[in-house]
């Protein structure tokens, strides 16, 4: 083993050679350096080995061979061993990041790297409270002669506000290890900490540390008094700003760390809502933020502020040792390694405004780093910042601290929000080229650094809380196939399609007999869906390596949320799913605007979810199974509520359905199917869990499965009534979704057998109807090129079969016996009826009336009327979408003649849950209400219709067949079929009459939401004014609302 | 309205005033100066309405006589502004920019008596008869009995029964005798 | 020297196949039998007439609906289209245009079907007998079943023609559809001599 | 379903007592209206005229596949609506095949001619027809809504959805019928029912004088022939369903005749005398007076 | 004693009114190294001890007697560190300043704000 002193040392020496020999030497120059540096990495990779490896004991080290408090003495721990490697690769990789710089300016840019990461090692190491100051100062004097190397009035301007901020941070730090130092009588931190607590003058004390918090907060860029920060991270090159925010951060921070124990819980407290503020305040203003490195700058003052905060409540807890690695470390990596990757891609390309980085797409290797980077930061899974903030909220409720839990939450979903804005932006090709400067030094530290992150990713993957009780490999194996195939670009597309649909139908082999219960249901609809839509997207031309990728990502994530056992497995489902369909929608023209709306409310419902999940998770002292929500605790309803929030967005519930229409409509063709038809079921199983679980719970007067109740049946009203007004079929078919599920959720809502089965028989139903329409559309659409109905028109004649499949879509989906919607109809009003909700009945009825109007609309103004010149040539749409229509087609047919099949498995699932609802005889099912036959309806109406066609048929054998044009047009002739397509604006005059239902009021308040976000966003920011002395004033305004507090807190 | 019919003949020199009643009088300009006649009408004597705009086929004098009736809402009185051009080459300048009424006009009048409106929109859009191709069916030259006989199938054995010669032949024949008497005394006396 | 616009406007089909069905009519041959006479009779009592008024006779078959003259007492009613009525009626006279839309009309109605001409604008041309617009003989362009004079006929001579025209369906006689389309050709050829611009089919299914 | 065969039998006996009732009502109501005029009117068999004629019609044209099936959808959505409704109470022979379902099966099942004759009109390519749909069936999804909730009342009020069992219920004199037991729900029925036979104020949708005859505007002969065998059984079972509901139903065929006539005639009466509603019109009325009536019967039975 | 401590505080408040006030950026950095001298000042009087002499060993502070004559050498020494730092770090910026005033010739730190917000 190699005394860490070493690396002190070494780097020091190199660091004065280097300038002494420099002209001796100067070839040898940048050899020596790289060895300097690769001699402190693998040093340091030596201890890291030896405390991971074999667990050692914490080692301390002594300078002059004495103990403390004569000598100095270093520490390297595990955590400390850690830091110390990753800073220390970090800091080769910088050297290489900056390899022309470094090869530009010759020795000085050496010797100022070596200082720094002297400094930072040195920071990470000491025990010496004094020791610590020099090597901050060290870090500080380094990292300034960095940003100004380049001399630019831009970079200049920043180190000087640095200097200043800095130089009163050194005061005041001084100021505090004196008055620390004359009460506790030594330098040492651990001897310092020991003798703090018998201290009488303890106003001085907190005085003294209140000093020593104040510089470390302004070290820190604690919000507000940061405004040089992030000058200096937008002013700065961005390989150096990636370096300060990187490892600088991460060892002033540690260096904090260090002290921290030297505080009282009130100091503490302090710490952590500055830190909490800092992150909440610092994202809101990042919103506003289009310059590439200063928004980075406000996500890492941001992400500094959370690492700080944790860790002050972690000390305030006592429970540092346990909560350091589960939740600070990996908010701590996260936030290192992003940052830094990051502000090196910043590096990497030319443009500094978010809006103009279209193009980094040319290269793909960048790309996909900087989507994983991006992903990470704004804390999706599996990334290490998952589990932190996972780990963070369940410790939180654990301390019932729900109030931290909702600002850092709020805090996550805004920096999420400019995070996945700019990735949106990248994910879009523009015209904007040549963006990138390329460089392969700086590619190679950049993959560096993403390597080593991907092995902490993997870390914190493996050790992360899974509590695989039953089943680990249903949950694994969905991501484990989209992952893989994500892995293997190389494949051809048609093949990797080949291969998801073999897997599928592999996995639904020998998983699917297995299950049972209402997951069975779920996970048969998932899979057979995914089976056959993945067919039709076998037609696919464009050649995307991702969508694969992501289509398989999104089934397994669908499979992987019904196995889940846990609500950790729930939550990392529900965040892939939102991912990978994030990004599907995002897939399809112009829809970056919409799905990026869609990932925000499914981000922030996730978010209430999370919420919910908190405040029930102290039910059961921290087990995280699904029985947290059986037990009755003090939350029990505000959980209900929340989590339900989280659910309703995702079914597109009246006031949170902003989403639905434009990424369904803009998402390409066949991925909309796979959207509406299985995505919007996500929501469905989540409140099958949920009442399964908790039952329905009261909010004081308020039954809330009464609430639910009128929310379905007002999504199912006005979903419906927004559809029949959409010119876009895609538009029109997912506000029918929207309806249609909000019959689900009004079902679900009843909270009866007969309730329940008719939910999943509607979401069957609806499952199987989606499945044909979006299909048929998607065919429509490939064939003609558009979506707006009014330009088709007569497509019957070119497109019967896609016309059949409309034909019994719309048959089924509007409830018209024979066939399976009536089904759906027919349970669903006997429970409601069952249950007493008349007026929620004759709301529902309502809805499914005006059904009606769009699916004659949608049919119509598509396949009937008047044929289009411009699509005289049209042809049949391909096999690939025709085949899953007809087999879905088949599937309906069944379930219409043999409802039985289908609601007597439903039953046997509610019948746990419920009791018994349903009687059979023969093929009539009876409830307590009515009875239904279905088999004998089919029948009926089969033979009336077969036995009139065929009059109709031997009646006329000689009808002479007409064109378009040959209509009665009061004797005069049709001019163009355009005039005579009568489909356009369909139903103005329902418009005229009902128009005030669907009036736009859920968009304006979340319009308004957004912009008075943006606005405070703005208006924060300005407070930055640009003027060093502003942020001296700030600084000084901060130290006396910190006098005032920890004065007043006594 | 003297005053008027003074001012235009001082500006545009009009000829022929046939004032009819008190409130309507006739006039006619030069070719050239219809359009000023006319705007000038509009804006500073405020006939403001243009009622129509008739054409009349002179033959004889191998003209073609257009009269606009213009209207004044104000006080209520009415002008007919009339204008000879050529037959052989009928042409004339459009007042569509004044009136967008006008088109209909021009339109009929093209499609009736081939007069040209060169700048009129739509102006050779059939107007009521739909792909007439012989001479303009109200020209004086055109025969219409002769061209209805060629083309219309007519029936034959018709006979005319006007109501008059009807009545004076068969029902009152006394009446009429008496009636043609005091006629010729009538006309002796003059 | 022709231009571009002049040129594609002799060659343009003045309509396309695409967009028009072009078979011509055929006879559909009575079947005889009682089964045909029942059908007579049933066509005679329930005449429905093209709501369709070309000309100025149009005004005296309002009458027609009215408690005075109540003509559904006879099974007749109007139909607004042509589709579903067997009695059109020329309620005066016919200019070039109008024709053009009366042959359009006429021909869209289904087989058995009657023409009543009514005024003597439909028999000679009347009082436009020699207007450059206005036909004189309708049936040269139409078979016409059966004829009404007067100018204008009051609605009394309107039944009349109604019962004249009743007598001959019952009598096989009206057999105007079959007629048509024996004799299409020289129809035809009648209607394009005076209909000029020709932008359809020659049968309008 | 004991004997398959016999009730199939009485369902062709019912079939044809219900055809023929259907076309004599239609010419009767012809009459009445022409009396209400002051004319004379056509003979109460004018419809078998009709029909005989239309069916005798020599010629025909199809615009298509689906414009051929619409008239045989619309049929067999008249035929099943009757055939899935007991006509007479506690008469065997009538009952036909309302073993299948009970009061949803038949409201859906209206639905089942209409949307199938839409698609069959807009085939046709007539801009006058989708546009007549639109109107048809804006209307009735305004004029469902109270109809829907009388129908809820219904149910909670009898808790049960049969029809049988709701005619059960109304036996035993006139006090017993829903109109006397359920005054409000018959009242938003009844307001519904007005729309639903698409009389005046409600014909919108085949206004002659706008949109010649709306939806059937292309159709002609035996298609045609489908149409109007068709009205006679849906305007009968539609009247027999609401006679079920809310008068008693009948036990035998002189109380049917002259229930389901009197009903009638309330459409006729009321369609006589009014204009036409224009479609917000018509559908603002249902939406406020009948639809709040609705309400207050289901209030009822909430509360 | 404390009179040390009120200078060294006065002289901190005089540095920081300096650099809240004057526009000049070597001002502000002349007020930064008050406050420094400010806070070395309260340093050394932090160590210092009624009565006893400077922590140098030399003939009239004998080895043995030492702990007893001598302040506390801690902060003396924790000064001269700070004092050279601080003297790195002005230095320093006086460097950034001259840099910038050649690039924009203007010492006025407002003429400095085109990174903000």
């Amino acid at each position: 083993m190699v005394n860490p002193i070493y690396i002190i040392a070494v780097l020091l020496g190199i660091g004065f050679i280097l300038p002494l020999t420099e002209k001796k030497l100067s070839k040898l120059g940048p050899w020596v350096f790289y060895a300097g540096m690769i001699f402190t990495a693998l040093v340091s990779y030596q201890w890291f080995r030896f405390f991971i490896v074999s667990g050692g004991e914490t080692y301390h080290i002594f300078t002059a061979g004495v103990k403390p408090p004569l000598s100095i003495n270093l520490q390297i721990g595990l955590f400390e061993s850690v830091l110390l490697f990753v800073t220390n690769l970090t800091g080769l990789a910088g050297a290489v990041y900056m390899t022309k710089q470094i090869s530009e300016t010759g020795v000085r840019a050496m010797v100022l790297l070596l200082l720094l990461l002297l400094g930072l090692n040195g920071l990470i190491l000491t025990r010496d409270i004094f020791n610590l100051f020099v090597f901050m100062e060290i870090t500080a004097i380094s990292t300034y002669s960095l940003i100004g190397m380049d001399v630019k009035s831009r970079s200049l301007s920043a180190g000087f506000k640095y200097m200043t901020a800095g130089g009163l941070a050194s005061a005041f730090l001084l100021l505090g290890i004196i008055i620390v130092y004359s009460l506790t009588g030594t330098l040492n931190l651990d001897g310092m900490i020991r003798s703090a607590e018998g201290i009488k003058n303890v106003k001085l004390l907190s005085i003294g540390s209140m000093m020593i918090l104040f510089s470390f907060i302004i070290e820190a860029k604690q919000f507000p008094a940061n405004g040089w920060a992030l000058d200096v991270y937008e002013g700065t090159k961005p390989g150096v700003a990636g370096l300060i925010s990187g490892i600088g951060t991460t060892a002033v921070f540690f260096g904090f760390y260090k002290i921290m124990p030297l505080f009282t819980n009130e100091t503490l407290k302090i710490v952590m809502w500055a830190g909490l503020i800092t992150f909440f305040f610092s994202n809101l203003m990042g919103m506003k933020q289009e310059n590439v490195k200063r928004m980075l700058g406000y996500s890492s003052v941001a992400q500094t502020g959370l690492v700080i905060s944790v860790s002050a409540w972690s000390f305030m807890l006592g429970n540092d040792k346990l909560i350091f690695p589960m939740i600070v470390l990996p908010l701590l990596f996260n936030h290192f390694f992003t940052k830094t990757g990051l502000f090196w891609i910043a590096g990497l390309v030319k443009k500094d405004t978010t809006g103009l980085w279209g193009s980094i797409t040319e290269n793909k290797i960048l790309h996909g780093i900087f989507i994983i980077l991006i992903l990470a930061l704004s804390g999706f899974p599996p990334f290490p910042g998952f589990w932190g903030k996972w780990n963070l909220v369940l410790a939180m409720s654990l301390d019932s601290n729900f109030f931290y839990i909702w600002v850092l939450l709020a805090g996550s979903l805004f920096e999420a929000a400019y995070l996945l804005k700019w990735a949106g932006i990248t994910l879009k090709k523009d015209k904007s080229k040549d963006i990138l400067e390329y460089n392969s030094y700086k590619m190679l530290a950049l993959q560096i650094v993403v390597l080593i992150f991907f092995a902490v990713t993997v870390y914190y993957f493996m050790t992360g809380n899974f509590d695989h009780t039953n089943g680990g490999l249903h949950f694994y194996l969905p991501f484990a196939l989209g992952t893989g195939l994500l892995l293997l670009p190389f494949i051809p597309e048609k093949l990797k399609g080949m291969i998801s649909m073999s897997v599928i139908a592999v996995y639904a082999f020998y998983f699917l007999p297995d299950q049972n219960g209402i997951g069975r249901f779920f996970n048969a609809m998932f899979l057979s869906g995914g089976f056959f839509l993945t067919f039709a997207t076998l037609n696919r031309k464009d050649r995307s390596r991702s969508f694969y990728p992501l289509l398989m990502l999104m089934l397994g994530s669908l499979i992987a949320l019904v196995n889940s056992d846990n609500i950790l497995h729930f939550f990392f489902s529900w965040e892939i799913m939102t991912l990978s369909s994030y990004f599907l929608i995002h897939r399809g023209k112009g829809s970056a605007e919409e799905s990026f709306r869609y990932v925000m409310f499914s981000l922030a419902g996730a978010f209430l979810m999370l919420l919910g999940f908190a405040y029930s998770f102290p039910n059961l002292n921290g087990q995280m199974s699904f029985g947290i929500f059986a037990v009755p605790g003090q939350f029990t309803s505000l959980s209900f509520i929340l989590i339900s929030i989280g659910f309703l967005v995702k079914s597109a519930a009246l006031g949170l359905h902003l989403w639905i229409a434009g990424s369904y409509a803009k998402a390409e063709d066949d991925t909309s199917a796979f959207l509406s038809a299985l995505l919007s079921k996500a929501g469905i199983f989540g409140f099958v869990m949920l009442l399964l679980a908790m039952g329905a719970p009261s909010a004081g007067k308020f039954d809330l499965a009464y609430i639910l109740s009128w929310i379905g049946a007002l999504t199912a009203l006005i979903g419906t009534m927004m559809a029949i007004y959409e010119e876009d079929a895609k538009r029109l078919l997912a506000y029918s979704s929207m309806g249609q599920v909000g019959y689900i959720i009004l079902g679900l809502a009843i909270m009866s057998g007969l309730g329940w089965t008719a939910a999943l028989f509607q979401m069957v139903n609806h499952f199987l109807i989606k499945g044909i329409l979006f299909l048929a559309i998607a065919g429509v659409i490939y064939r003609t090129g558009t979506s707006e109905m009014y330009k088709m028109g007569g497509l019957i004649k070119k497109m019967p079969w896609s016309f059949t499949a409309v034909m019994f879509g719309i048959i089924a989906i509007s409830g018209v016996p024979p066939l399976t919607g009536f089904g759906a109809k027919w349970l669903m009003y006997e429970a409601l009826i069952e249950k007493g909700w008349y007026l929620q009945t004759g709301m529902a009825f309502f809805a499914s009336t005006v059904a009606f109007l769009y699916c004659f609309r949608l049919i119509h103004a598509i396949f009937l009327g008047q044929p289009k010149t411009e699509f005289r040539n049209v042809k049949e749409a391909p096999a690939w979408f025709l085949i899953p229509q007809y087999v879905f087609i088949m599937a309906i047919f069944f379930f219409s003649i043999f409802p039985r099949v289908l609601i007597d498995r439903i039953s046997a699932a509610v019948e746990p849950f419920f009791g018994k609802s349903l009687t059979w005889d023969g093929n009539t099912v009876i409830s307590s209400l009515g009875y239904w036959n279905a088999t004998a309806v089919m029948t009926i109406v089969g033979v009336v219709f077969v036995v009139l066609a065929i009059g109709l048929f031997i009646k006329l054998p000689k009808v002479q067949k007409v064109k378009q044009f040959n209509i009665v047009f009061a004797a005069e002739r049709p001019e163009t079929p355009e005039l005579t397509h009568f489909a356009y604006e369909f139903f103005r005059p329902y418009r005229r009459a009902m128009g005030w239902m669907v009036r736009p009021y859920a968009t304006r308040f979340w319009r308004s939401v957004t912009e008075s976000a943006y606005t405070v966003s703005d208006a924060l920011r300005k407070i930055y004014t640009g003027n060093g002395q502003t942020y001296i004033f700030h600084i000084l305004l901060v130290l006396v609302i910190l006098f005032y507090i920890s004065t007043g807190v006594k | 309205m003297e005053e008027m019919i003074e001012r235009i003949k001082l500006k545009f020199n009009a000829k022929d005033i046939n004032r009819q009643k008190a409130t309507l009088v006739f006039f006619s300009v030069e070719k050239k100066d219809l359009e000023a006649c006319v705007l000038y009408m509009k804006e500073f004597e405020g006939y403001s309405n243009l009622t129509m705009i008739s054409a009349t086929d002179w033959i004889e004098t191998g003209t073609f006589g257009l009269t606009y009736h213009l209207h004044n809402y104000k006080n209520r009185t009415d002008v007919g502004i009339k204008t000879y051009i050529d037959r052989k080459n009928p042409s004339m300048v459009s007042i569509n920019t004044l009136w967008a009424g006008a088109r209909v006009f021009e339109r009929e009048l093209k499609e009736m008596f081939g007069i040209d409106f060169p700048g009129c929109p739509r102006v050779d859009d059939p107007f009521a008869l739909e792909g007439w191709d012989n001479l303009p069916p109200m020209r004086k030259d055109f025969d219409t009995v002769k061209y209805s006989e060629e083309t219309y199938f007519p029936r034959p054995g018709r006979s005319t029964k006007d109501n008059v010669t009807q009545m004076e032949e068969k029902l009152y024949a006394v009446e009429a005798e008496v009636k043609k008497g005091i006629a010729k005394t009538v006309r002796k006396n003059k | 020297m022709t231009m571009i616009g002049e040129e594609n406007k002799n060659e343009k089909k003045n309509f396309d196949t695409e967009l028009f069905c072009d078979a011509v009519p055929k006879e559909v041959p009575r079947i005889n039998g009682i089964i045909q006479k029942f059908y007579d009779w049933a066509q005679a009592n329930s005449l429905w007439i093209l709501a369709f008024g070309t000309g100025c006779g149009s005004i005296e078959m309002r009458p027609l609906y009215t408690a005075r003259y109540d003509i559904s007492r006879f099974g007749m009613a109007p139909r607004p289209t042509p589709r579903q009525s067997n009695l059109f009626i020329i309620s005066g006279y016919a200019s070039v245009k109008t024709l053009k839309r009366i042959v359009r009309s006429y021909e869209q109605m289904q087989n058995p079907k009657f023409v009543m001409g009514l005024g003597s604008c439909t028999v000679n041309g009347g009082m436009y007998w020699d207007s450059y617009n206005t036909i004189n003989r309708l049936d040269h362009y139409i078979p016409v079943d059966t004829y009404v004079a007067g100018c204008m006929p009051r609605p009394e001579a309107l039944i009349a023609g109604f019962e004249d025209l009743k007598k001959r369906i019952k009598e096989g006689r009206a057999e105007g559809a079959n007629e048509y389309a024996k004799n299409f050709e020289w129809y035809k050829a009648n209607q394009k001599k005076v209909i000029k611009d020709w932008d359809m089919p020659d049968y309008n299914w | 379903m004991e004997n398959f065969w016999t009730t199939l039998l009485y369902a062709f006996i019912s079939m044809f007592i219900i055809f023929n009732y259907g076309m004599v009502l239609g010419g009767v109501v012809y009459k009445i209206i022409a009396r209400v005029h002051g004319r004379f009117g056509p003979p109460v068999w004018q419809p078998y005229i009709n029909l005989v004629k239309v069916m005798g019609v020599r010629t025909a044209i199809s615009h298509g596949i689906m414009f051929w099936l619409g008239p045989v959808f619309r049929f067999t959505g008249g035929i099943g609506l009757f055939l899935f409704m007991p006509v007479l109470f506690g008469v065997p022979w009538m009952q036909n095949f309302s073993f299948s379902g009970d009061l949803l099966l038949v409201i859906y099942f209206i639905f089942f001619g209409q949307l199938g004759m839409a698609l069959g009109a807009a085939e046709s390519g007539h801009p006058y027809s989708p546009m007549g749909i639109m109107r048809g069936l804006s209307q009735v999804t305004a004029s469902e809504v109270p109809f829907a909730l009388a129908v809820i009342a219904l149910a909670a009020q009898h808790g049960t959805l049969s029809i049988t069992e709701i005619v059960a219920a109304q036996q035993g004199g006139i006090a017993n019928w829903n109109i006397v037991t359920n005054p409000v729900a018959t009242l938003a029925g009844m307001m519904a029912f007005l729309g639903m036979m698409m009389h005046a104020p409600f014909n919108l949708h085949i206004a002659p004088q706008e949109i010649p005859i709306g939806p059937p505007t292309e159709y002609q002969s035996n298609f045609l022939s489908y149409m109007q065998a068709n009205r006679a059984f849906f305007a009968s079972a539609k009247l027999i369903l609401f006679m079920n509901l809310f008068f008693g139903g009948a036990t035998n065929i002189p109380v049917l005749v002259g229930k389901t006539f009197s009903l009638y005639m309330i459409t006729v009466f009321i369609g006589v005398v009014n204009p036409r509603f224009t479609l917000e019109n018509s559908i603002r009325w249902f939406i406020r007076i009948p639809t709040v009536t609705g309400i207050i019967a289901v209030l009822i039975y909430t509360f | 004693m404390n009179i040390i401590f009120l200078i060294g505080f006065a002289l901190m408040i005089t540095g920081f009114w300096g650099m809240l006030t004057q526009k000049n950026m070597i001002k502000i950095i002349l007020g930064l190294a008050i406050v420094e001298t400010g806070v070395q000042l309260i340093m050394v009087a932090f160590g210092f001890i009624e009565g006893r002499t400077a922590p140098i060993l030399d003939s009239a502070v004998p080895v043995k007697k030492a702990v007893e004559m001598i302040v506390d050498p801690v902060p003396q020494a924790l000064v001269l560190t700070a004092i050279v730092i601080g003297v790195a770090v002005n230095a320093l910026a006086l460097t950034f300043i001259i840099k910038m005033y050649q690039k924009k010739k203007s010492l006025n730190i407002t003429e400095y704000r085109d990174l903000k917000w």
